[in-house]
Parts: C-alpha cells; structure tokens; sequence
C-alpha cells in the first residue's frame, strides 16, 4: 500500500465516520461540528486530487462560512427545554428511508463499477475555441479556465455565477426583513 | 494496488448515500439542509475525481471537473444562506424548526 | 391574366367589411353618443313632436293597455280572474294586436350613426354589385381586353390549415366561375336593392343600424356559399346563413303573436326556420360525410374528376351508397329551400320584416339550396338517373302543392311565401330533369329570372304594408282589408302587375322563357307526370297570384274593368312610399321584363349546353298550352275578384260542401302544421322521455360511476402528500430507486 | 471556429444582459421612488429592451445555429422560440400581478427584480450548450423562485411553502448534479456536444453509468416540470405561495425545465445511447404524471392546489411528446410539444389571471367561492373559462390543437416507426383528457351555473383584465396561425436533433 493510498484510506475512513455522526447524532450542535470534520476531510481528498485550490476554498467557505453560517440559524432557531435538538423520524419512515439511501447508493456503486468510461475522444475536435495549455500551479490554471478571454474558459458560467450570488442576497434580505 | 478512480467514485457514492439518508430522517431542518451539504460535497468529490482520472483527450487538459466544483460550491453556499434566511423566517412564525410540524399545506 | 377576376373576392369581402364596421365601428359611436348626448327620454319627447302617431299610440298605450289588460281577465274566465294581476302580462301578450310599434319606442330609431351605418351598408354592396356586373360583363367577352373565365373557374383564395397531409382536405378555399358569377350578380343586385330599400321601410323602427349589420351579413354568407370550392366552406356559408336569416326573421324581437291571424311571433317564427333547417342539415352532413369517407377530399372539383379521389373511381362498384349520398345532401337543400316536407318554416318566416323576406326568398336563403344541387351537379349526374329523380320529383311535388295552398291563403305576404316555394319547386325540377347535356342550365335560369320578380313582388307588398301601416297605423296583411291600392299607389301597382305577370308566364316576360323553357324539358325528359304538374301549377301560379293582384290593388268597380283601383276596404288614406322604396321596384320591374332575354345563359353555366332556343319555343305548340293555361288562370281569376267580389265567391265556397272542405284544407295548408305539432308534441316528447329515462338512468350511471371512481382514486391518492417534506424527499428518491431497479432488470434481461 | 471572446458574442447574450441590467434598474428604482406603479411600469416597459434585441436575434436568424463563450452560450431557432416564451410569460406576469403583488406580497419592487432574474435564467438555460452553464442558469431560475414562494405578508402558509421549496428545491439539485457529474465522468467534457460525439462513438451500449445518469437528470428536471414522482413539492408550494408567484411557478418553471430537458437530451445526444430502458422510464413517468395528476384535481377544492395537480397532468402530456421523439429518434413530437408549451403557457396565465383577480377582490381562492362569478365579473369570467376549457382541450380553442399535434404526432410516429406502445401511451392520455374534463368544468360550472353569494360587481384592474383578455385573444388567435408556430417549432426541435446529427457527420458515421 503507497503513501497515497493510506492517507486515502485513513481521509475516507474519517470522512464517512463523521458523516455517520452528522446524521446520527440527536444533538445538532455535534453534528454541526462534526460536519466541519467532513468539509475538512473534503479537503483533503480534494488534496490527494492535486485540487489545491478547491481544497483551500472548501475550508474557507464550507468549514469557515457555511458552517458559521449554520451555527448562526441554531441559534437563532434554538427552542428553550428542548433536549433533543436534532430529532430523528419515526423508526418505519427511518426503515423506508434505509432502503432507499441504500437502493440509489448501490445502484450507483454498482453501476459505476461496472462500467467504463470513455477512454478516448472522438475522432473530430469538437470543442469550440482554442484550448491553452495550462500552467501546473492549480490555482493560475483555475483562474484562466474561469475567465481568460482567449483560451477555452468557463467566463459565462462565472458571469452567472454572479448574478446568482445577487439573487441570493436580495432573496435573503427580503426572506428574512422583518415586516414593515 | 494504486488509487483508482473506483474509490473515489464510490467514497462520492457512500457519503452521497449518507447524506441522503440524512435528509430523510432528521426531523430538523438545519440538519436537513446540513445533509444536503454532505450530498453536495460528495458531488464534488465525484467530480474531481472525475477531474483527476480524465483520460479523455483533448478534455483532459481541462480541469473541468474542478471548476465545476467550484461552482457548486458557490451556489451551494449561496443555497445554504437563501435556505437558512427561510428556516429562520418560519421560525420566527412558528417558533419550530421541525419538518414533522411544518405541515399546514397537505392534501 | 385574369388580375381582375382575382379580386372578385373583394366582393365576399365588401359585407363582411360593412358588417364589421357598423357592428365595431358605428354601432359603438351610437352608443356612446346615445350615453352621452341623447337618451332615451330625450328621444320619447322628440318623437311625441315629430310623429303624432307616436303620440296617440302612446296615449292609447296608457289607457287602452289597461282595457286590454281587463279584456284579457275576461277571455280567462272568471276561474283564472282571481290570478289577473299575475297573469296580466301573459294574457296581455296573447291577446296584444294592432301595435303600431312593435319595439320599444323610446329606443332611437334613426340616430344620425344609425343613418351612417345603412349608407356603409350600401355603399359596399353597391360597390361589390358594380363589380360583380363588371365581373359578368367581362366574363361573357363583353370588356375588351379581358379574356373570359376559364371552363374551370379561378380559385380566388385558398387556405390550407396545417400542413401535415392529414389536414389536407381541411382546406378553406374559394373560387370563381360562370356559374358562381351569375349568382353573385344576383345575390348582390337584390342585396343592395333590398338595403337601398330597407332606408324608407325600416325607417321607423327600432334598431336600423342593427339590422343594416344583419343584411350585409346575410349577404356575406350567402356569397360565402356562392364562392365556396369545398363541402367545409359551403357548410360553413350554409350554417351562416341560417343563423343571420335567425337573427332577421326574429329581427323584431319584441313583437308578438297573433293568433288571430295564425300568426306567431318573430322570435318562434324564427326558431322554427332554424330548427327546420337543422333536420335538413342533419341529411346535407350525412351526405357530406360519406362522400368524405369515401372520397377523403370536400373539393368540388376534385370529387367531380376522373382522379382517385373523385367520385367515379372511388364510388365505382358502389353505384347506391352515392346515390344516397347525394340524396342525403339533397336533404339540405329541401330544409334551406323550403321543399315538402321541410316547407313549414318559409310561411312563417313571413313574421320578419319585409326587405328580409325579399332578400331570403329571391336572393340569398333559399335559393342556397337550388345553388348546391346546382354546384354539385356533376355528382348528382355520377349518382345517377334515382338521385336526379328525387330532385325532380320533391320539386314536382312541392311546386303543386304550394300552389294549391296559395289558392286560398289570405295573408298578402303568404301568398308570396307559398309562390316562393312552388317556383322552387320548379327549379329543382328543372334541375331533376335537365340531364347532363343541358346542365344546371335551366333550373339556374328559373333562379336567374326568379329572383329578380320575386324580389320586386316583396318589396312591392312591403310597399303596400308600409302604405297601411302609415294610414291605418297598425299592421294589415290582410288582402280582405286592402283593395283599389292601385289609385293610391300607382308605381307600387304598376311594377307589382309587371312582376304578376312575369311570375305567371306572361310571354315576352322574363318569367315565361324561364318557366315555359323547364315545362317543355320535363316533356322532352319524358317526365309526363312532371309535364302535367308543372303545367297545372303554371296555371294555379297565374290565378293565385292575379287573385292577390286585384284583391290588393285591384277589385269589382275599379278602372279597367276593375284591374285598376277599386272600392278601398281599409281606413285612412294610403299613400305611395317614398322614392327609396319605389325605386328599387322601378329597376327590378325593369330586370323582370328582360332578364329572360338572355338566351345565352345555359352556355355561359356548362359550355356543352346548347343556346336557348327561342324559335323552338315560340314555335313549339306545348308552350303555348301552357300560356293559355296561364292566361285562363289570369282570366279565372278576374272572372271571380273583379267581375263576381270575393265576398260572394266566399259565401259560394262555404254553401257548397265539396268546396269547403277543399277550402279549409288549404287553408290550413293541409293541415302540415297541424301534424307537425301533433308530432312534436306526442311523439317526439315522448322520444324526448325514453331519452331522458336512458340519460338519467344509463348515460348518467356510466359516467357517474367513472366519475365516482376517480374521486374515490383521487380522495386515497391525495392523502399520499401528506405535507411533510421528507416524506416527498422519500417518494422523490423511491422514484429513482425504482426507476433504477426496474432499468437494471431491463438491461440484464435484455 | 471562434478562438476567443469578441464583442460581437456580447450581441447574442444581450437579450438575457439586458434582463439582467433592467433587474437591477428595477431595484434601484424600487429602492428611491416609493410609488409601486412606477416600479411595475419600469419593469414591463422596460421588458421592451431585451424583446428588442430577442426580435433583432431572430431576425438575424439565418436558420443555423450561432455559438458564442466557447458553445456555452447557443442561440438557435430553439432557444429563440424559448427566449419568446419566457419574454412573454415575464410581460403577462409583471402585466397582472401588480394589483395583487402591492397588496398582499412585501417587497414588491424585489417581486420584479426577482421576476426578472428568474427570466433570465431560464432564457440562459434554454440556449446554453454546456453543463456548468446549465447549472448555474438552472439554479438562477429557481433561486428567485424559492424566494418569490415565501413573500406573502403575514402568512405562515406562504413560509412553508419557500421552506418546503427551498429544501425539496436543494435536494433536486443535488440529484441532478450527481448526474451531470457522472455525465462528465463518462465522457471527459461538460460541452453538450462533446458528449454528444463521445455518446456516438467513444460510448458502447449497456451502460449503466449511461442509465444512472440519465434518470438522475431525468428526476432533476422532472422536479422542474414536476413529474410523477417528483412532483410532490408542486401542490404545497402552488397552494402557499403568492398567487402571482403560483402561476409563474406553473408556466415558468415547467416550460424552462423542459428547455433545458430538451437541451440536455436531445442537443446532448443522451437519447443516442441505451434508449429502451430509458424510454420505458420516460413512459411509465408520462403515465403515472397524467393519471395521478387528473386523478387527484379532481377532488381539490382549493383552485390553486387543482391547478397544481392540472399542471402535473399537462407535464404527462408533455412527457408523452418528448417520450415519442426519444423513442422514433424523430423531431415532431418536441416540435408539439413546443407548441403545446407555448398554448399551455398563454393558457394557465390567463387561468391565473382569473383567480387572481378573484383572490385580489375577495381573498378567496376555493372552488366555491367561484360561484356565479361570471355574474360579479363576466369580463374575467369568459377569459377564465376559455382558458381552462383550453386547459381541458375543447375544441375550438388552441388548448385542443395543441393536443391534437401532440398526440397525433406521437401516434403518427407509432405507426410510422413501429413502436405500438405509442399508440397505447396516446389512449391513456386522451382518457386523462376526459377526466380532466371533471375538475375543469367545475369551475366553468361554478362560475355560470352557481348562484353568486354576492350580488355586486367586482371591479378588475386594468392590468389583469388586460392581460386576461391578452392571453384569450392570444389562445384564439393562435387557432388560425397555429401553422405559423409549428412551422417555427419544428425546425427548432430539428435543429436539437441535427446537431447531433451534425456531429455524427463531423465524427464521419
């Protein structure tokens, strides 16, 4: 076994115990934090993907924003004399719902095990424009993928990337300004 | 025996699959929208894995998958935020946070 | 080539434009204004200084309204006296005659965009009359510089809707030839002579502007039927026609029954002519529709080819199921042209003003039915000598036993109707009898000639009507109470005796090479039987109508032996209308006495047709047989109102037992009506129950019982959204599980 | 080939620029005049802007496609038949919400400026020709959606239904984005297509990944159009929401979700791999969509419920022509349903603009309370039920034309292909079609043969009974020059198709 694939082994073991903790801790405020956990751990398969950039922006905005974020609603949304904060549903719904996590989940497994990818393009260059080649460092590599004006880049989708954010923090404000 | 595509795929997979079952149990909305987060974050592992693992030229040259990444995580930092504005607002009209009791449009 | 024919829809456009405009356009400004300037108060006082005849009436209105109001208790009988005051209005509408105006008063009649809206109306049809005289001009090689139509016609516009070849046939298309051009002219000319005429006559009644909209679309539909290529668009002008001829019987809305004079109201008057038309359409779609199923096309012109989609080739070994189809379309024609035994409705849509009934009996109603039956001539033709037999045979039939009812009736304007109805009759028989050498020739012709007499013996009677109405200042349509107009009104009397005489095959009239032209073809078809029919009906044609002639304007001790003026039995004194109403009889009285004259008229419809023949027919010893029997018609006639007074002849008639009873046969029409009424009332009611009982019990159970069943479904099914969010969240992924599981099945199965 | 950016492809984005830049011209009005008409005014008078250059693009249009940023950005016959679409639906929308939206919604002006965002991106989504793009339009039409469900004044109703939505909403994006992953795994790119030349050559069949990623997207949009089974947020959140926001909800979201389906679909190449497996799913979700949909409409008794449940049924139809072109591999069945689309929008607008203007002058909006309505409101009342015996397809109104293109074109293509079960999912639908008759006629029923409560006269405001009688005129119209719509929708839904086409060529198949 590589060095890699320990770590990989150890970054999933990790990953998926803290996740079972997110979903099976009945107070929220563990599983909030074991949710930090599982961004972190993120991060680190997103490491051993040569992801350097995407691993730096998840712990900054996952593990630092959203989770603050999220610890910010417990507050907000906290019920005095409630012990159990993070209930669970009735077991019969839980049974239902095993099954179906497990179904799709297997059902992806299984069809992903099976069968291949794409292994080579077709015959003709498809894309439109010209691909640049790409520099090693991921992060000037992200950067010109995302907006350079001459090379093959993702410039629209950042521009409506954009205006999402916007929407997002007009919706906020008007969802949440108390009524006048 | 290397890394291979197939763990990554199936690390997505089983955190996909805890994620959902998440969503479908907890009762809480926080914890639902926290489940969520944990679906998006094996999408993204997925996909850059997917990223990682491309030998599909010219596509390859392309980090594809991380910039999609990167795109997921802003909208869904920008989902969280819009979704916690509402859990909070129905909080303040309800004083609960529980999916089981926010239930008046049935039928 | 033919640049100027292809406008000729402008003609089609022309009514329907004029409808458009004053329904949009200066029915909204008379509203408007009325609301703004002018209501309907202002308007009562203005008409108590302007008409003294609106004063008295409605100073009678007050106090005699109430006499009636007691006199009516009284009829009840003292049973139903207590129940007056809630039964008044009812027992007032029975009883109601006399009423000077038939509408409400206080509603402006001739408001100045009123005024604007006829002369639209006018000016359009003016317009598209001139251009279809052109159009016929340039078509019979009388313009320079324009060639004739072509044998088989121009299609003007064309519309298919959807190009998927399902939705081929579905085509709205129209088209111009010899034979839809001589119709325009004439549907165009009696249309603007009718609306030109509708300025005096309609003058003093309610809702002017309202019913200059209907004629232009009555013309409109008429002329959509004309132009029509296929079955859909000659249906669609069919049923236009039967809903503006609704809205112009019923045109007076307000006025009621009087069953005094066996008269219904307008508004059932025409519901029946609807309703009527609707069991004629009943066979017309029948028939449509096997030739579609058979054929897969509506075109004319298609079903009439040698292709694979005309008749020939696609009823090929199937000789009888066209035969019943063209008699089933034929059925339309018996319901819209008023043929035994769908003839019911004609008499009684005499109820509608009179410009109305001139435009539907010499124009645009009933000759819709003659025009089909000639339109689809050449598939009548491939039906086959059965098919053409029934035509010939309903219009035998109808033609004599009309006339005979015209014998007796008193009604001016229903002597009219039943004048109508026989001549129809004549048209189909010319068009049973003519065979495929001759065409559509002959019955067209009678058409042709028709229209132009009938229209002037229309709007002559309205003329008399209108005359009474001012003098005596209620209603008379009663021939007994006329008598020595012609002193009054001579214009009126003149034409109206050209028209009489031209109706009666008078020779050198057009009437006569009509008529005698389809008397002398039934002998030569070999119909003798026909030949007798139409022969004896040519004879009762010139008595009945002569009979109205000098009980009108004529009578015992007038000038000329009494064909001239006479004692007057009426009150008041007529005068003759004005020159808007006297016009339009002068230059039909002049299209009367030479429409005939074109003897070109069978070649100008079918090519093949040989030239009217006037050596032959003045030579020929059976036309003259018939005009003798006309003349001795005539004769009869002045024997009985001139020399001997319709009072003494009545007494005659009532003493001898034998003539009464013929009389009262035919005067209650042979006592169809009577029949009908008993049918609808016993035996289609009663249908009416068994159905209903099938509707409540059968229909009502099946669809109950589904409906009930998927409320059943619906109420479990609804209680799946429960409200709560993961249990969506459950179903949403159960889906794809199951989606993903039934897909795996599949791919491993495969 | 394009090889970069030039300033000429910011002319085939400036449709959707100029939405964008008039959704902010919207706010800062909103944000310094106080009046609410003006911000209403602006926004529609303002929606010329952007119709102007959607005019100007179509009739730049030379019938090929035009690509812009590297294929994100495609604007072809199809996307322009989209662009008017959406147009529309934001002008009839602004036209008549505003009498409601300035009663009983808060944030009026951010009502607009969502509106408007959301338009754009569903125009982005139906001319986008790469998956991230799809996303991120995707989520730019739904995040103003979530917003716009919760903005009802004081109504705990109208909370739920944005929690519900926003959660429901989440989770269907996180599904679908599981299948656009393992669509780029699959295939190395995210430009449509690129998959669509790998799904033709580099590909084989029977693979399941292929089928995994086909019913993940499938359920991903089968949440926008709201498709049995993921269709359950549909009823909740139509009930709870602003009534203005309902009808965008029912045309908006279900006409963008199927461009995008389209799109994805067609334009992607999916239906050139595995198809029998994947039709059956399309079938058995068109036959459960129509009958559950019909079935359960007809015990509503709330009229915005009943048309959430009559919108899932339309979906069923729509999914009927999609299934029939994924099945024959022929454009006719998306070209119907473009037209039905477009029908079926003009229709449920004019639909909602009558209960609206009967939620906004009595609050009610139960079945009954639409009794005799047609004696308070005959104006409103005709329009209303023109349209929803549209909605029912009784002939002669446009409704039932749409139906007749579409089911005959999937019956057509049944028989011309060979696949019989076609046929079969064509009978299913028309018995849908006459159940739907129950619910739709009750309204008709309630609202002339029903005594009112009241006898007075309600009064409409301009903007709804104008957009009313719009959408009626526009449904009678659209009888005759039906022709004219399908002879744009069928090279449009060709073009999908030969795109993929094209690139079969280009690969040398």
């Amino acid at each position: 076994m590589d060095l890699a694939s320990l770590i990989f082994w150890i970054i999933a073991v990790v990953l998926v115990a803290a996740a079972l903790v997110v979903v099976g801790q009945r107070n929220i405020v563990h599983s909030a934090l074991a949710l930090v956990v599982v961004f972190a751990m993120a991060s680190g398969i997103f490491l051993l993907l040569n992801a350097e950039f995407i691993a730096i922006v998840q712990i900054l905005i996952y593990a630092g924003a959203v989770t603050i974020l999220i610890l910010f609603a417990l507050m907000l949304t906290r019920i005095a004399g409630q012990r159990v904060t993070n209930p669970n549903a009735r077991p019969l719904a839980m049974a239902v719902a095993l099954v179906v996590s497990a179904l799709v989940g297997l059902g992806i497994i299984f069809a992903a095990t099976v069968s291949q990818f794409a292994q080579s393009a077709p015959a003709a260059q498809l894309l439109q424009g010209t691909v640049c080649s790409l520099p090693s460092n991921n992060v000037i590599a992200i950067g010109q993928l995302l907006y350079s004006p001459s090379c093959y880049s993702y410039v629209l989708p950042f521009e409506i990337a954009t205006v999402v954010l916007l929407v997002a923090i007009v919706g906020a404000i008007v969802i949440s300004r108390e009524e006048e | 025996m290397g890394l291979t595509l197939t763990h990554f795929v199936v690390l997505g997979a089983v955190l996909f699959c805890i994620g959902l079952y998440g969503a479908l149990t907890k009762r809480n909305a926080i914890a639902i929208l926290m489940s969520i987060e944990i679906m998006l974050n094996a999408v993204n592992i997925t996909l850059i894995a997917f990223s990682f693992f491309n030998h599909v030229k010219p596509y390859s040259n392309l980090l594809t998958g991380q910039i999609f990444a990167i795109f997921i995580i802003t909208v869904a930092a920008a989902e969280a935020a819009l979704a916690l504005a509402m859990i909070i607002a129905i909080y303040r009209k309800r004083q609960t946070v529980d999916v089981g009791e926010i239930d008046m449009l049935k039928w | 080539m033919y640049g100027l024919y292809e406008y000729a829809w402008l003609i089609l456009a022309a009514p329907l434009a004029s409808f458009v405009v004053i329904v949009f356009g200066t029915r909204m400004a008379d509203l408007w204004s009325r609301h703004h300037g002018q209501t309907a108060q202002d308007y009562a006082a203005y008409l108590r200084e302007a008409d003294p005849a609106f004063a008295a009436w409605e100073a009678t209105r007050g106090a005699g309204g109430h006499a009636e109001q007691q006199h009516a208790a009284q009829a009840a009988g003292p049973a139903e006296g207590t129940a007056h005051v809630g039964h008044g209005g009812e027992a007032e509408h029975q009883e109601h005659h006399g009423d000077p105006y038939d509408d409400d008063p206080t509603v402006p009649y001739l408001t100045p965009w009123a005024k604007l809206s006829g002369y639209v109306g006018i000016v359009l049809m003016l317009f598209a009359c001139l251009y279809s005289w052109l159009l016929l001009f340039a078509s019979l090689g009388l313009l320079p510089g324009t060639p004739r139509l072509p044998e088989g016609g121009i299609t003007l516009f064309s519309y298919t809707w959807g190009s998927d070849a399902a939705f081929q046939p579905y085509t709205i298309a129209f088209h111009l030839d010899n034979l839809a051009l001589a119709m325009t002219v004439v549907v165009t000319t009696v249309s603007l002579l009718v609306q030109f005429y509708s300025q005096g006559y309609m003058a003093s009644s309610a809702g002017y502007a309202r019913f200059f909209a209907y004629l232009s679309l009555f013309a409109f539909s008429m002329l959509t039927i004309v132009f029509a290529a296929n079955f859909l668009v000659i249906f669609v002008g069919w049923e236009l026609v039967g809903l503006s001829s609704y809205l112009l019987i019923g045109f007076w809305i307000n006025k009621r029954a009087k069953p005094a004079e066996e008269r219904p109201a307008p508004a059932s008057a025409a519901l029946q002519a609807f309703v009527m038309n609707r069991i004629g359409d009943v066979g017309f779609i029948l028939g449509i529709m096997i030739l579609f199923a058979t054929t897969g096309t509506f075109d004319f012109a298609t079903l009439a080819g040698s292709g694979p989609h005309g008749v020939a080739q696609a009823f090929a070994g199937n000789q009888a199921l066209l035969t019943l189809a063209m008699i089933l379309v034929f059925c339309g024609a018996i319901g819209k042209s008023a043929q035994v035994p769908l003839h019911t409705w004609l008499p009684s849509a005499m109820e509608g003003p009179t410009p109305v009934s001139a435009l539907i009996h010499a124009a645009t109603m009933v000759a819709a039915g003659v025009y089909m039956v000639a339109r689809t001539f050449a598939l009548f033709s491939a039906a086959g000598p059965q098919a053409f037999g029934v035509v010939a045979w309903i219009g035998g039939i109808t033609a004599i036993f009309a006339a005979t009812i015209g014998l007796t009736q008193t009604d001016f304007k229903r002597v009219l109707a039943f004048s109508t109805i026989s001549q129809l009759g004549y048209m189909f028989v010319g068009l049973g009898v003519a065979g495929t050498e001759i065409g559509p020739g002959a019955g067209m012709f009678h058409l042709f000639t028709h229209a132009f007499f009938k229209a002037l013996l229309f709007l002559g009677a309205g003329s008399v009507l209108h005359a009474l109405h001012h003098a005596m200042h209620r209603e008379v349509q009663d021939m007994r109470l006329m008598g020595g107009l012609a002193r009054f009104m001579p214009i009126t009397a003149a034409t109206w005796l050209i028209a009489g005489l031209s109706i009666s095959g008078f020779p050198f009239l057009s009437g006569f090479y009509s008529k005698e032209t389809l008397i002398s073809l039934a002998f030569e078809h070999g119909d003798y039987a026909l030949w007798a029919i139409t022969l004896v009906t040519a004879g009762l044609t010139a008595f009945y109508m002569f009979r109205a002639f000098f009980l009108a304007f004529g009578g015992k001790g007038g000038a000329l032996g009494g064909i001239w003026g006479g004692p007057y039995r009426g009150e008041g004194t007529p005068h003759e209308s004005p020159v808007t109403m006297t016009l339009p009889l002068v230059i039909l009285a002049v299209f009367s006495i030479f429409a005939g004259y074109w003897v070109g008229f069978f070649q100008y419809l079918d090519p093949h047709a040989p030239l009217l023949d006037l050596g032959k027919l003045f030579s020929d010893g059976l036309t003259w047989l018939g005009v003798a029997l006309s003349l001795l018609g005539i004769a009869w006639a002045y024997v009985l109102y001139c020399a001997v007074g319709w009072e003494r002849v009545h007494k005659v008639v009532e003493a001898n037992a034998v003539l009464r009873f013929f009389h009262r046969l035919l005067l209650h029409r042979y006592y169809v009506d009577t029949l009908y009424d008993w049918i609808v009332r016993y035996v289609v009611l009663g249908l009416c129950h068994v159905a209903a009982a099938f509707d409540r019990f059968v229909v009502d159970g099946v669809v109950n019982g589904v409906a009930s069943l998927v409320m059943e479904l619906g109420s479990g099914l609804r209680r799946a959204e429960t409200g709560k969010v993961q249990a969506y969240m459950t179903v949403f992924f159960g889906g794809i599980a199951v989606f993903a599981v039934v897909v795996f099945v599949l791919a491993t199965l495969r | 080939m394009a090889t970069g950016f030039k300033v000429a492809d910011l002319y085939l984005l400036s449709p959707e620029l100029s939405l964008t830049l008039l959704a902010l011209v919207v706010i800062a009005v909103d944000l310094f005049v106080k009046r609410r008409a003006v911000t209403a005014t602006v926004a529609l008078v303002g929606l010329l802007v952007p119709a102007f250059f959607t005019i100007s693009l179509i009739l730049t249009n030379t019938g090929s496609a035009r690509h812009a940023f590297f294929n994100m950005l495609v604007v072809d016959n199809y996307a322009l038949f989209f662009k008017v679409v959406f147009l529309l639906i934001a002008a009839v929308m602004i036209l008549s919400s505003y009498s409601y939206v300035s009663k009983y919604v808060r944030g009026a002006g951010e009502f607009y400026t969502l509106l408007l965002f959301s338009t754009t991106g569903m125009m982005l989504m139906a001319s986008t020709g790469e998956l991230i793009s799809l996303y991120i339009s995707l989520e730019l039409t739904s995040f103003p959606l979530y917003v716009m469900a919760g903005l009802l004044r004081t109504d705990q109703r109208s909370a739920e239904a944005a929690v519900k939505y926003v959660l429901l909403g989440a989770m269907s994006s996180a599904i679908l984005l599981y299948g656009l992953a393992l669509l780029y795994g699959l295939t190395g790119t995210t430009d449509l297509l690129s998959i669509a030349g790998t799904f033709a050559k580099g590909l084989q069949d029977g693979n399941l990944l292929v089928i995994v990623a086909d019913i993940l997207i499938l359920a991903g949009f089968g949440f926008k159009i709201s498709a049995v089974p993921f269709h359950m947020w549909a009823p909740d959140i139509y009930e709870g929401a602003p009534t203005p926001a309902t009808a965008f909800f029912s045309v908006g979201s279900k006409a963008a979700g199927f461009a995008g389906l389209l799109r994805i679909f067609f334009y992607g190449g999916l239906n050139l791999r595995d198809l029998p497996q994947l039709v059956v799913v399309v079938a058995i979700m068109a036959i459960l969509t129509m009958t559950l949909g019909n079935v359960v409409a007809a015990v509503q008794a709330n009229v915005k419920r009943m048309m959430a449940y009559s919108s899932i049924a339309q979906a069923g139809y729509l999914l009927v022509g999609f299934c029939a072109s994924l099945a024959t591999g022929r454009p006719e069945g998306n070209a119907a349903v473009l037209f039905f689309i477009l029908v079926y929008v003009l229709t449920n607008l004019g639909a909602f603009a009558g209960i609206i203007a009967l939620a906004n002058a009595t609050g009610g909006e139960r079945i009954e309370d639409f009794r005799g309505l047609a004696r308070r409101e005959p104006l409103v009342s005709l329009g209303t039920a023109l349209c929803l015996l549209s909605l029912a397809g009784i002939p002669p109104v446009a409704g039932f034309w749409s139906k007749v293109f579409l089911f005959s074109a999937a019956w057509s293509q049944g028989v011309e292909m060979n696949q019989p079960w076609l046929q079969w999912l064509v009978i299913i639908a028309l018995l849908n079609s006459v159940v739907s008759l129950v619910y739709y006629g009750r309204i008709v029923k309630a609202m002339y043969f029903d005594a009112p409560p009241k006898e007075d006269r309600l009064s409409t405001p301009l903007g709804l009974s104008s957009s009313i009688v719009l959408a009626t005129a526009a449904l009678l119209v659209l009888i005759v020059v039906a022709q004219v719509v399908l002879n744009w929708a069928l090279p449009a839904a060709s073009m999908l198709f030969a795109s993929a086409q094209g690139v079969l060529t280009a690969l040398g198949h």
